[in-house]
């Protein structure tokens, strides 16, 4: 028992965060918007830093990490707000292609040539595939039409679900930061607005609701890698959990930003939308609380201190 | 107490019904945060204006019906309920045009009321700078006496409907080197006079719904002046109390929001989580409270009263109230939030009122100002340097 | 269309504040829990200011007024923190026997001479009525076991909702007061502690909560007065809002008070003892909140704003 | 990351939940905070150290069994399970245990620490002063020096555990004329001894929970000081942040308490409300994620590092879901929520309980204090004067 992040995925994940932070920043967003949505350049970035190949195994030329690991990472790339579909072809394509047994394409999609963008009963959508376009509020989200006979496979749904949640943490986690940023400089009534109890104990509200949703998505990560029948409550969990902090997140600092934070200019919107968007991805929040409210009431899930692990 | 309306109120509701059942437009107009879809609405206010319905609480000599508040709660709730438009003129007839006729002289009244009421004189309001938003006595932007004019010099921001519209009126530092309330004036100007830029302001979904203005020697006539020299702050704190009482949202705008979201409900009711079932009937229960608090606050001010430091608590209702609906409707469109039209073809309405209903708890007053009024004027707690 | 409350019951409303501000202080509460609970005097002093016949015909030798006047007087009982009988007597049985034309007892009634504590089923327990004792969180709250073959009259259960939400809003509104004054006295930090945003925001959001159940109430009564058949809906929505307002007051009350508001040496607790009593009492939370559903979402009661007062 | 159980810990749960069945009292036993329920209490603290279960973390030589926090976890999910009483204890074996392991001489640890673990000697705190709640370094209590003595004038209350325990820990000011937080130190005194007066204060249900202390020319040896003289605010901080951290609540605690509403609320799921049945959903998996945060935390720590200012995120946390809990419990109750006594003859635990939950957001600094550490040290928001 041991509740420890691997020490090699936390090192991989802050080494993204400053390629992410250093080569993705707001301007680039900006850029994508004004036109294109997707940069083959950025691709290759994170093909070379071997984010393709994350959960490939390592006979295909891949990093072969855990969920876990790649939980990490899709929190990362909500954090910089990563339009890019590296999380569903890397983080949920190719571990549901693994556990099916189609390894045939795991080589090219390591590197980096082979999108896979795969439809799901539970979207009305497939996220950068092809089809009749679908406006999206995120002007970064690639959207087409979901085909009528999509499948509903419960594996591909946990592990989109897993990966959003960790994406909806990273976004909530930058909104907070971004918020913070702001209320430190922004001056009213000869003072930093930070200083103000009403934005200090709002702020301090995302964080407990963040600090206390984390350890929930590094678990079902764990329960996800580690096979167990429960995997889907602690996944559903983990999403119903991260969307309901993406939302407090949001509102929280638009809030602290005031009228600036309704504009574009201010960078906050980016990420708001993309909140929006991932909040209804891969089970909605009615979706997961059915499924968490079936285990846990139902009793197929035992309850009580001595089941924590269970 | 008489929660029944009389014969006449009656015939005036079917009246109000009948003529909006005949005019609004059948297609949903532009968003008026662009050009096209503004000048769509203000197309729309001189068809109300037409129909004599611009402003029914108006004395008639300046364009209204000379009707009491509870016929123009009437005509609200009709008007929210056909689904009409929303209105450009918001900022003339429920700010401005109050703010005049309890402070303009006669001269002032006849000038700028009629033209409002039939909405041939679109206004925009402009209160903030970049330093003072929350912190209104911050202002810094100058309005130099030279004859008898005043020369206007400085920026002001958020600047709602400026992008399009033609007049604005806000509060400009008339004394050099006053500080905070003192030597502010309240002032009203032609948005195209020489001098004044408009940098429209590009929100967050997109769309220019306010601008920057930018005073660079503008000349206002002092015939412009609402009250006195200096008198600014009281004038503008009136005008805010109008924006923030009853006048800014009427409970019928959140009754057919909340009436769509219960329908909303109905549609999705086998896949809505139980929480948020019980949350979009209690949101209904908010906005029937809101209508019934408003009936009794109309009533109050009809008895001669007036709303004071209450405007805050009613802002704060419904501000949040607001966010709460459309964020329900969020949660029960699910996977269909993110889509700006929905599957059956229909622009998503919610997905547009959630990104506006963000602004409520900031504009106006921020939720937090609210706060410390309510905190302060009403339930008499102390104010404390920065706390 | 007039949303005033009637003068005339303002008036005797305030009349009846006055006297229990003078007569009824926290000091008897303590004396009445000491022992005895009830004390002829003051119920005396209540038969004295004509409470007992409220709503007794004028030729009963009562008042006569209407419910809404008596939800005025049962939320200055909530704000007193009134254990005496009165409300059950006076503002729930007596508009019951009237109804159902059973008006042989209301002069002795009027008169202060006779009590009368009517079961429902809703309750498990009758208020100061005979029978084998139940102990109340509340001290002052005589109750004794519900017979098996109480009835479950729908009026009776209206009446007893509408008189507890009312009772309910001035409990609420006297925990807000309370804390307001101890916020304005105690010091912390060198500061009154009402000055720091953390308490006056959460002070303000009391007073917004109250703000909009008080109209609620009154339009309950009056749709009651009226008889309409959308009555029991509005009684309902005024049980739940009220309920939750006195949940919010007393533990925001508790919070600023800070340990002190712990003790039986500050006043509050009685208040909130008396509030988490008469939430459960003639329809608790859940059975009003299905009502207002089975109404307003069933589609039995009309919706939109054209329909504020149907 | 690892998130099975080695056998060892395995075989370690399945020792305790053994002894336990074969002790915990069958019997509730009477509320600790009256005598003859403390008296109880006390005796289950003895029955505990009989079995050497007093508190597995600490070294053996001090009577406990040298564990780790991760077997620390297993014991208290073990013993919430079983339905275990409250601990007597805790003030000693979670505050003041850690506390003289951390600064205590090893003449202090020898003498204090083994009737501590053995339920001889209960503990009780002595932080507050009437003007010192929250803003604990306006303690004004002195300890004067007078040779190898400190001699104590002044007042404590809201000790809690101090009615009817042996010994307390405080600070006193031991420099005259000092200020704020300079000038304290960290003192152990017989609750017994000459000069002290204990008025059990009357707690909101009627029993006296905790208690003011007067000290009038109180002699305590200079040996029972922790740490240097003037350094308490030290001493103090650290005790705080394990009464806020870790130890104080262990996720145990409320997982059984979530695991007792979910069979409440299947017990009366054909009447609660949807929101209601939803929120206890919620609340169960709040007490899952305040569990999962509990092991992160124990690991770190086992790896050498610590918590810091993020106990005030656990403070916060924990408070306001028990709060949370026991409100909806009350909810779910309904009519019967106000009865003592509930109609299967049961004591209305969950009565009790709110009551007692109400308390969770002010001690142990106030959650206010916890959202402003927070905001200051997590998140680097500046310290503003009052505010």
């Amino acid at each position: 028992m041991d509740f420890r992040l691997p020490p090699e995925s936390v090192e991989l994940a802050e080494a993204v965060r400053e390629y992410l932070a250093g080569t993705h920043g707001p301007d680039v967003l900006r850029r994508l918007d004004a036109g294109g949505n997707r940069d083959l350049r950025i691709w290759q970035g994170l093909v070379e830093m071997g984010l393709t190949g994350l959960l490939v195994p390592e006979s295909e030329g891949g990093l072969g990490m855990t969920l876990l690991g790649g939980a990490l990472i899709a929190r990362e790339c909500g954090r910089a707000c990563l339009a890019e579909p590296l999380v569903d072809t890397a983080l949920v394509a190719v571990p549901w292609l693994i556990a099916r047994g189609e390894t045939d394409d795991l080589a090219v999609i390591a590197a980096g040539e082979k999108l896979v963008a795969l439809p799901h009963a539970v979207n009305p959508w497939v996220a950068d595939g092809e089809g009749e376009e679908l406006a999206s509020v995120d002007p970064l989200r690639n959207l087409v039409a979901a085909p009528e006979d999509a499948g509903d496979d419960p594996l591909l749904l946990d592990l989109g679900a897993l990966m959003s949640a960790a994406q909806l943490v990273g976004l909530a986690e930058a909104m907070l930061d971004q918020a913070v940023a702001y209320a430190q400089v922004r001056e009213q009534f000869g003072h930093a607005i930070g200083g103000f109890q009403a934005i200090k104990h709002k702020l301090a509200d995302v964080a407990v609701a963040l600090e206390f949703v984390r350890p929930v998505l590094w678990r079902a990560a764990q329960a996800m890698d580690d096979g167990l029948t429960s995997a889907p409550l602690h996944v559903s969990h983990a999403k119903y959990a991260a969307t309901d902090a993406a939302y407090l997140a949001a509102e929280s600092a638009i809030q602290v930003h005031g009228a600036m934070g309704y504009t574009y200019e201010v960078d906050l919107h980016f990420w708001m939308k993309r909140a929006w968007a991932l909040a209804g991805a891969w089970g909605d929040r009615n979706f997961h609380y059915h499924r968490i409210e079936d285990a846990a009431l139902g009793g197929a899930h035992p309850l009580g201190p001595q089941h924590t692990f269970a | 107490m008489d929660l029944a309306y009389t014969p006449r109120q009656q015939a005036f509701r079917q009246e109000v019904r009948e003529w909006l059942a005949a005019h609004v437009p059948a297609e949903r107009l532009v968003t008026l945060e662009r050009k096209d879809g503004f000048d769509q609405h203000v197309a729309w206010e001189r068809e109300l204006a037409s129909g004599n319905w611009g402003m029914v609480t108006w004395p008639s000599e300046y364009g209204g019906r000379g009707l009491d508040l509870i016929e123009w709660l009437i005509f609200e709730e009709e008007y929210w309920a056909a689904g009409a438009p929303l209105r450009a003129n918001q900022n003339g007839i429920f700010l401005l045009g109050p703010t005049i006729m309890e402070f303009g002289s006669d001269e002032q009244k006849a000038r700028f009321l009629p033209p409002m009421a039939k909405g041939e004189v679109i206004w925009a309001q402009a209160w903030s700078e970049p330093g003072a938003g929350s912190d209104m006595a911050a202002i810094k932007t100058t309005a130099r006496r030279d004859g008898d004019h005043y020369v206007i010099n400085g920026q002001k921001t958020w600047s709602s409907r400026a992008s399009f519209a033609d007049w604005g009126f806000g509060l400009f530092r008339t004394e050099e080197g006053s500080q905070r309330h003192k030597g502010l004036s309240f002032l009203l100007f032609d948005l195209n006079a020489p001098g004044i830029t408009r940098r429209p302001i590009r929100q967050l979904h997109g769309d220019p719904g306010f601008a920057e203005l930018f005073f660079d020697e503008v000349r206002v006539p002092v015939e412009n002046r609402i009250a006195g020299e200096g008198e600014g702050w009281k004038v503008a704190m009136a005008t805010a109390g109008f924006e923030r009482g009853l006048m800014l949202r009427s409970p019928g705008r959140f009754q057919a929001t909340a009436a769509r979201l219960m329908a909303l409900l109905r549609e999705t009711a086998d896949r809505a989580s139980p929480g948020l079932r019980e949350e979009v009937v209690r949101l209904w229960m908010g906005a029937q409270a809101y209508a019934y608090n408003t009936y009794q606050v109309a009533a109050r001010i009809m008895a001669g009263g007036s709303i004071g430091a209450e405007a805050s608590l009613n802002k704060i209702f419904w501000s949040e109230l607001d966010r709460a609906m459309h964020r329900a409707a969020m949660h029960l469109l699910g996977p269909a939030a993110e889509l700006q039209t929905l599957p059956d073809g229909s622009a998503n309405e919610w997905l547009e009122g959630y990104i506006f209903s963000l602004s409520g708890p900031i504009y106006a007053g921020s939720n937090e100002i609210q706060r410390n009024i309510t905190a302060e004027r009403l339930l008499g707690l102390p104010r404390v340097g920065a706390g």
